[in-house]
């Protein structure tokens, strides 16, 4: 669905991303992994569009897209949720989620305003608070519901589940699951490692803005002494 | 509008170069013997320049440091010439000792008010409530007969020192008026550049940036900002009285909504967050203006001077976003711009939203 | 619910209550820190665990209850007042000044106690105290090399960092950390679990967080609160097997 | 020595509010220059320009343009009081001729009345001192002033109500709004809520339009009638349209004078510059007649300083507006017409006040 | 003060203020709603009332139409206007803008006396709005004044619809507060904020058209207006619509009854009123606080 070759991205003169590729096929999940300031946000910020690449090429379902915009790439089916939310502070619950509603790209219409509330119940207590008034849970909520809101066909999640309490990560992770049977596919960071491998079908570990290790997810939990090594655990 | 009003140049303040007190002092050098070269116009025109520079360095304090957008800043200029204007005395000069500090004072104390009150806003209404306080002042003078009404007043000599019998100083003549305002600039620029690198300054650059870090670090950020107004408010009474001292004459219009812009543009158009640019911006916008309007370059267009004038201005906002003062920087710009790598100062000032 | 009522906390608070319109955020809860204990405070999205930081660091005030420091009603104080007296706090959202260097944002934090800010002719970057203070915070933090960095263009996980350096470069007695393992990858996590090990000897410090691995293994004591009320405080392997506990916050765990 | 040409120096509003007078001013006088050929006592004219912007504030950075940095002559100028004040304050520091073909402020040939400085248009006091008798000869016994509060505004409402009280009559009330707001209904409600015999209004341009049109608007010059100087509608009438017809105000000008002097200038003033010449353009035209009588008589040696003003002092200046005289502060002695609004035109009626003089009150200098 | 007179007076505030609200509705949008600190406002009110003049001798009496037709015509002025000179600011300090309608206003001023010159005009109200109503006493009120109340509290009305009420009017103004998300969710922030601001300044045309019968049609005419609209703004709290239209009311009330009662000082009354409320609520009357 979505690929990236021999990507290269800078900020100013630091040389951030060395040549990555990344292969998410239709219907997959995959996990981006990697230790702090290792450039995966980085990553997602460039096929997002919104750091442009110095080399390299992106292309989704075949078509290069390089270079476009980021709401352009969001148009093409992509589903956002940045690390630190970037919640609207000055719109309320219910309208942060309304202003992002649309159908998908192929017209799929699966995620509506009532079913977003249903998986975060909370967020329906709220309805009428500012964006700026939520716990940071709720924020957390908040962003991966209005990402929903877009019927995307690839959902990003840049450390979805920071400050969600144990229990929304568990249903967080359910809803991954049910996502992963509609056809939809998903790229996920998140610190808790384990919890990622578990959750997709494959991962890239990034160090330093290179790729130093990928595989099948299950066949990387059964290299705890690798993942050790390039997560410092 | 989640967003702060002021972003900077300067990542901190006193984060100048090595040799940057090379440049103001060549340039202090060449101001202090300017006087012999210039005709007694261009002497003029050099003091109006100072006297704006002193103007607009006292509210890049507020604004560039500070980060607290004033549309009133003009008060404390017009209120200091004013109390210049009435306590001169009919018939003789007015002491510089006598009348500079209580213009200081005064237009200080009403700092002192509007800064108190004023500083419970923040952003657009801080910049709204100082415009209204700004505002009450100038119909104070213009619509009541304290200082001569709309029509202004004007003072029969201005003000001198004298020591003795021996008069040190006399405004009336145009070299001593130079040099006091070149005193009053060089002053001006020493203190505030003294104030950014101290911790002083340091802390009202945090206030700008993230005043609730501020806070929960320990600093009471009111003070602070009191301070930095009625600081600004007295620089700007300085400049006020050296321009009722060049000007001999005092009107309300020097408080006026559009004086108090004027100096914010200056500021803005020779790049905030740097004294230099204050200084640079005040010249810019005195100089482009007389430019525009000198009949002797421009013959008849130069009635059109607000056309020529605000087309030069919208060239400088579209190619240059920091400014005046980011000329310098340009160049080099344009250098990384060649090698195909974005540049990444807005982006790191962003990433926190 | 206090172990000792009288002296040894450090911070006792009683009673707090806090409303925002007609929504009860926080609703009479009380914790008392002691020095020399992690309290931990967990709890569902939205139980109230950063209004109550906010109202213990003085960032909102109290709609009811008190708030002794040491036995000094401190509950009307303001929050620079509370931060010079010792109360030093870390956001749950990033709070940090983008534009300056990591050095100069732990520096900023440390001069607030050595403000002096009438001596104008000294300079804020060779004031050999707050900078001795900040770097120390930046090493404790795991910054020690990303000094020179602009702040703003750190990774998420470095920016989480220098939250919690800025915190302690505060010198406080008191902590008070919302979510500080938040973004932290697993190695800087166990660096802070072993900093806070390491605080607990001399402060007192009270952590929101929602990483259970983690709590547990540093807290000496677990209050949980769901929708502004707690609902237990006690030893953590209380906690763990409390059933309420269970259903309404760690699920499966 | 002689063939250097005069430097006289504009200081006139090129852009803003009063732009257009201004570009009036300067017509009428380079009609008059160019009617006697380009030389005024045998030298050639220069001109230099500097917009004023109507600013007080910078008044005096741009009049020491002209003195300081062109050297000028002879300084003409202004329109705006505030601004006129500063140039006075400047001409009479450094000893420069000065001839103000407009502002009204009193004090400038009043209180600041200086040797050096001429004016060849009018006091605020002298139209409003004549409409003032006016109105009590009409018979009204209870009049409201209004204006905007600012100098000229005051003034003019004084020398109304001084002559008017004068003449029996009584100013009831003096309601003022603040400059340059234009929101009247309110001060035109309070109007009507008192009836008084007659409104008498002092507004200028756009505020001026806006005025008289409320007025009507509001019903009121069916019962109380409502006098204003000519600015109420000079060079405003195409804007204000039916609602000015019939008004009666008082000026030193109008625009059917039928005098052969005054119809050669106008059909001079229309050929060259396309427009219709109004009492701006024969202020300014009035003001180079001043200047030519003074180089006339010291044959274009501007340094003859005493000479040339003494001169210029006792000169009869054959103004469109008919002959007028200067009185020792400086200021015209002339005639103040009643005039009527008919069509686009402010008819003369009649003569309100023959050879009225401004009292020039603390004009030590005479 | 009698009965009648009072009332009179409320009336006169109540117009006054419609008209206030008007004028800064436009305002509200481009300033309070995208964040752009917009000084042109009045200069865009200024070439409505020039517009009006202008076109009105092809309408005669069909004002509507051409109303319809200005708002049109400032619409896409505004809409090149952004993209030349607004759409690569937004990244910046928020103040560069402000150096910019700074600079529009100057460019502005001399095209206007380029183009129509300086002379004050006059724009003739429509037959079928001429004329007055009595009220009592000796004085009438004008119909035509009636007429522009009407058609401010339509305005006021739409308005609020759109912005509180409409999708577009959220991504609106969550774009003030973050750009770069809304790009991310697939908003074409860009073409969206050309349209606002097209918009905002065809409702200070509009503004300028409608009082320009009542008004006339002179030079600097833009910058009296633009202060009253900025406080008009800032007291109803920055992006609320409804905060604006009461502020305008209580701008139009102060400055009615200031003149009759205070005329002296009648020029502080609506900067003291807008002092004492942004001292007593920081954020205006109607800040949602968030
Ligand atoms: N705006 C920026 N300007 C300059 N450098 C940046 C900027 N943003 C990130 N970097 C640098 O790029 C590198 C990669 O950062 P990135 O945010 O991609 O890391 P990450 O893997 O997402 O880390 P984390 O887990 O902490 O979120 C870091 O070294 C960081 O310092
Ligand atoms: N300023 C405010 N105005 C209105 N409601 C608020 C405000 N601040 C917080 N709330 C509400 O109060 C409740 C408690 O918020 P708080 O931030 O304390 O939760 P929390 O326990 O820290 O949650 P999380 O773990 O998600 O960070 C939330 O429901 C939130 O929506
Ligand atoms: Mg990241
Ligand atoms: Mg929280």
């Amino acid at each position: 669905m979505l690929q990236i070759k021999t990507l290269n991205t800078y900020y100013g003169d630091s040389h951030i991303l060395h040549g990555v590729d990344l292969d998410i096929p239709r219907g997959k999940t995959v996990g981006l992994l990697g230790r702090n300031g290792m450039g995966k946000t980085t990553l997602i910020r460039s096929l997002m569009g919104y750091v442009p690449a110095a080399s390299g090429s992106v292309s989704w379902l075949g078509k290069a897209v390089t270079g476009q915009p980021p709401e352009k790439m969001a148009r093409l089916g992509i589903g956002y949720v940045p690390e630190g939310r970037g919640i609207f502070p000055n719109l309320s619950v219910r309208e942060n989620l309304l202003m992002s509603a649309r159908p998908g790209p192929t017209g799929r219409h699966d995620w509506t305003y009532d079913r977003v509330l249903d998986i975060f119940p909370r967020l329906k207590e709220r309805l009428d608070h500012g964006g700026q008034q939520l716990s940071g849970g709720e924020q957390q909520m908040l962003s991966i519901g209005r990402a929903l809101m877009t019927n995307p066909d690839l959902l990003i999640l840049d450390e979805a589940t920071e400050g969600l309490a144990p229990l929304i990560v568990q249903e967080i992770w359910r809803v991954i699951a049910t996502i992963r049977a509609t056809g939809i596919s998903a790229l996920i960071v998140d610190r808790n490692y384990r919890a990622v491998l578990e959750h997709t079908d494959s991962a890239v570990l990034l160090e330093k803005g290179r790729v130093v290790l990928q595989g099948e997810s299950n066949a990387l939990l059964g290299t705890p002494q690798e993942l050790a090594r390039y997560l410092g655990v | 509008m989640g967003t702060s009003i002021a972003a900077t140049n300067a990542v901190m303040p006193g984060a100048t170069p090595r040799f940057g007190w090379l440049a103001p002092l060549a340039v202090l050098v060449i101001l202090a013997v300017l006087p012999m070269f210039l005709s007694s116009y261009s002497q003029d025109l050099a003091v109006k320049i100072i006297i704006y520079a002193v103007f607009a360095l006292s509210l890049e304090l507020l604004v560039g440091t500070t980060g607290l957008v004033s549309l009133g800043h003009a008060a404390f200029f017009g209120i200091a010439a004013y109390v210049t204007g009435l306590a001169s005395p009919e018939a003789e000069a007015g002491s510089i000792l006598v009348l500079l500090p209580l213009a200081i004072l005064i237009a200080g104390a009403y700092a002192l008010v509007v800064g108190a009150l004023s500083l419970r806003t923040k952003g657009v209404y801080f910049i709204m409530v100082t415009l209204a306080f700004a505002q009450m002042a100038y119909y104070v003078f213009h619509d009541t007969p304290i200082g001569g009404g709309s029509d202004g007043m004007y003072l029969t000599l201005r003000p001198a020192l004298a020591l003795g019998t021996t008069t040190l100083i006399d405004l009336d003549n145009a070299r001593h008026l130079y040099f006091m305002a070149l005193g009053a600039l060089v002053f001006t620029f020493g203190l505030l550049a003294l104030v950014q690198r101290s911790r002083f300054g340091h802390a009202l650059a945090g206030i700008r940036v993230n005043e609730q870090r501020m806070r929960a670090a320990g600093f009471q950020t009111y003070w602070y900002k009191l301070a930095a107004f009625v600081l600004a408010g007295m620089l700007a009474a300085l400049a006020g009285f050296l321009m009722a001292a060049k000007n001999g004459v005092v009107n309300p219009e020097m408080l006026s909504w559009h004086e108090s812009g004027a100096v914010l543009l200056m500021i803005i158009l020779g790049g905030l967050g740097s004294l230099r640019g204050a200084v640079i911006g005040a010249m810019a916008f005195v100089l482009l203006k007389e430019f525009y309007s000198s009949e002797a370059i421009f013959g008849d267009f130069a009635a059109r001077w607000q056309l020529t004038l605000g087309l030069t201005m919208i060239f400088f906002v579209a190619l240059l976003p920091k400014g005046l003062i980011g000329l310098s920087s340009l160049g080099k710009r344009f250098g990384r711009a060649s090698a195909g790598r974005p540049a990444t100062e807005e982006q790191a000032e962003g990433a926190d939203k | 619910m206090t172990i000792d009522a009288t002296g040894g906390a450090l911070l006792q608070a009683s009673g707090l209550t806090r409303r925002f319109g007609g929504l009860k955020a926080v609703n009479n809860v009380s914790v008392d820190l002691h020095a020399g204990e992690v309290h931990a405070v967990i709890g569902t999205n939205g139980a109230g665990k950063s209004t109550l930081i906010n109202m213990l660091s003085g960032e909102i005030a109290v709609s009811s209850g008190t708030i002794l420091l040491k036995g000094t009603d401190i509950t009307h104080l303001s929050q620079p007042k509370r931060a010079r007296w010792g109360i030093g706090r870390s956001y749950q959202r990033t709070t940090i000044f983008p534009t300056f260097t990591v050095l100069e944002n732990c520096r900023l934090a440390a001069q607030a106690a050595y403000q002096r800010s009438w001596a104008i002719w000294e300079s804020a970057g060779r004031c050999e105290q707050s900078t001795a203070v900040a770097r120390r915070a930046l090493d404790d933090a795991g910054l020690g090399d990303a000094g020179h960095l602009p702040a703003g263009s750190m990774s998420h996980g470095k920016k989480r960092q220098l939250e919690i350096a800025m915190c302690l470069a505060t010198a406080p007695q008191v902590l008070l950390l919302d979510e500080p393992l938040a973004g932290m990858g697993a190695e800087e996590t166990e660096r802070m679990l072993a900093l806070l090990q390491n605080l607990k000897r001399s402060h007192a410090i009270l952590l929101v967080e929602h990483d259970m691995d983690a709590v547990f293994r540093v807290a000496d004591r677990i209050t949980v609160m769901v929708n502004g009320e707690v609902i237990a405080s006690d030893v953590p392997s209380a906690i763990r097997s409390n059933p309420d506990v269970q259903v309404a916050y760690l699920g499966e765990h | 020595q002689s063939q250097a040409p005069i430097k006289v120096g504009f200081m006139l509003p090129a852009t803003g509010t009063f732009a257009s007078l201004g570009n009036m001013i300067e017509n009428g006088f380079k009609l008059y220059v160019n009617e006697q050929g380009g030389k005024l006592g045998g030298r050639e004219i220069q001109y230099f320009k500097v917009d004023d912007e109507s600013d007080p504030a910078k008044a005096t950075d741009n009049v020491n343009k002209l003195i300081k940095r062109d050297q000028v002559d002879v300084l003409v100028g202004t329109v705006h009081s505030g601004v006129a004040l500063a140039m006075a304050k400047v001409a009479r520091e450094t000893n420069t001729l000065l001839i103000v073909p407009n502002a009204g402020a009193d004090v400038i040939t009043g209180a600041m009345c200086a040797k050096n400085i001429f004016r060849t248009s009018f006091s605020n006091w002298q139209p409003a001192y004549a409409m003032g008798k006016v109105a009590a000869e009409r018979g009204h016994k209870k009049a409201m002033t209004i204006t905007w509060n600012y100098a000229a505004g005051t003034e003019s409402v004084k020398g109304f109500a001084e002559a008017f009280e004068k003449g029996g009559g009584k100013v009831t009330q003096s309601l003022t709004l603040p400059f340059p707001n234009v929101e009247y209904q309110a001060l035109l409600t309070e109007i009507a809520s008192q009836k008084p015999d007659a409104v008498y209004a002092f507004f200028a341009g756009g505020g001026a339009v806006k005025f008289v049109k409320d007025y009507v608007a509001a019903g009121l010059n069916k019962t109380i009638p409502l006098y204003g100087p000519g600015f109420l509608t000079d060079g405003t009438l195409e804007a204000q349209g039916a609602a000015a017809q019939g008004m009666i105000t008082t000026l030193h000008y109008a625009d059917n004078l039928n005098t052969p002097r005054d119809n050669t200038f106008r059909l001079n003033f229309a050929k060259a510059y396309k427009t219709n010449a109004d009492v701006y353009a024969v202020q300014g035209y009035d003001a180079a007649q001043l200047l030519a009588s003074g180089l006339k008589a010291v044959n274009g040696d501007i340094g003859k300083r005493d000479q040339l003003v003494q001169a210029m002092r006792s000169t009869t200046v054959d103004s469109p507006r008919g002959k007028f005289t200067l009185s020792p502060a400086h200021n015209p002695i002339q005639d103040i017409y009643l005039r009527e609004v008919k069509g686009n035109n402010n008819e003369v009626k009649g003569v309100a006040m023959k050879a009225l003089a401004d009292p020039a009150r603390g004009c030590k200098q005479l | 003060m009698d009965i009648s007179t009072f009332l009179v007076q409320c009336l006169n505030s109540i117009q006054y203020g419609l008209l206030l609200f008007l004028v800064a509705s436009g305002l509200t949008l481009i300033f309070g709603i995208m964040g752009v600190i917009n000084l042109a406002h009045g200069s865009f009110y200024m070439i409505g009332a020039y517009l009006a003049f202008s076109i009105a001798p092809f309408f005669g009496n069909h004002f509507i139409a051409m109303l319809l037709a200005g708002v049109a015509l400032s619409a896409l002025f505004g809409f090149f206007l952004e993209w030349i000179f607004f759409s690569y600011l937004y990244q910046r300090d928020h103040l560069q803008q402000v150096l910019m309608t700074y600079a529009l206003i100057l460019v502005f001023e001399e095209l206007r006396s380029i183009l129509v010159g300086n002379d004050v005009h006059g724009v003739k109200a429509p037959d079928w709005l001429s004329g007055g109503v009595s009220l009592g006493g000796i004085m009438t009120y004008p119909i035509y004044n009636l007429f522009a109340s009407a058609a401010c509290i339509v305005v006021a009305i739409g308005l609020y619809l759109v912005v509180n009420r409409t999708r577009l009017g959220m991504m609106i103004r969550a774009g003030a507060s973050n750009r770069d998300m809304v790009r991310g969710l697939g908003i074409n922030i860009r073409l969206l904020y050309r349209i606002v601001f097209a918009a905002g300044v065809a409702l200070a045309a509009l503004a300028g058209m409608i009082a320009a019968p009542m008004a006339s049609v002179y030079p600097g005419m833009g910058g009296h207006v633009l202060i009253v609209c900025f406080v008009v703004v800032v007291i109803g709290g920055i992006g609320s619509i409804s905060g604006a239209l009461i502020a305008s009311l209580l701008v139009g009330f102060v400055d009615t009854f200031g003149k009759v009662f205070f005329a002296q000082l009648s020029g502080i009354g609506i900067y003291v009123l807008m002092a004492i409320i942004l001292i007593w609520r920081p954020e205006g009357l109607r800040s949602k606080g968030y």
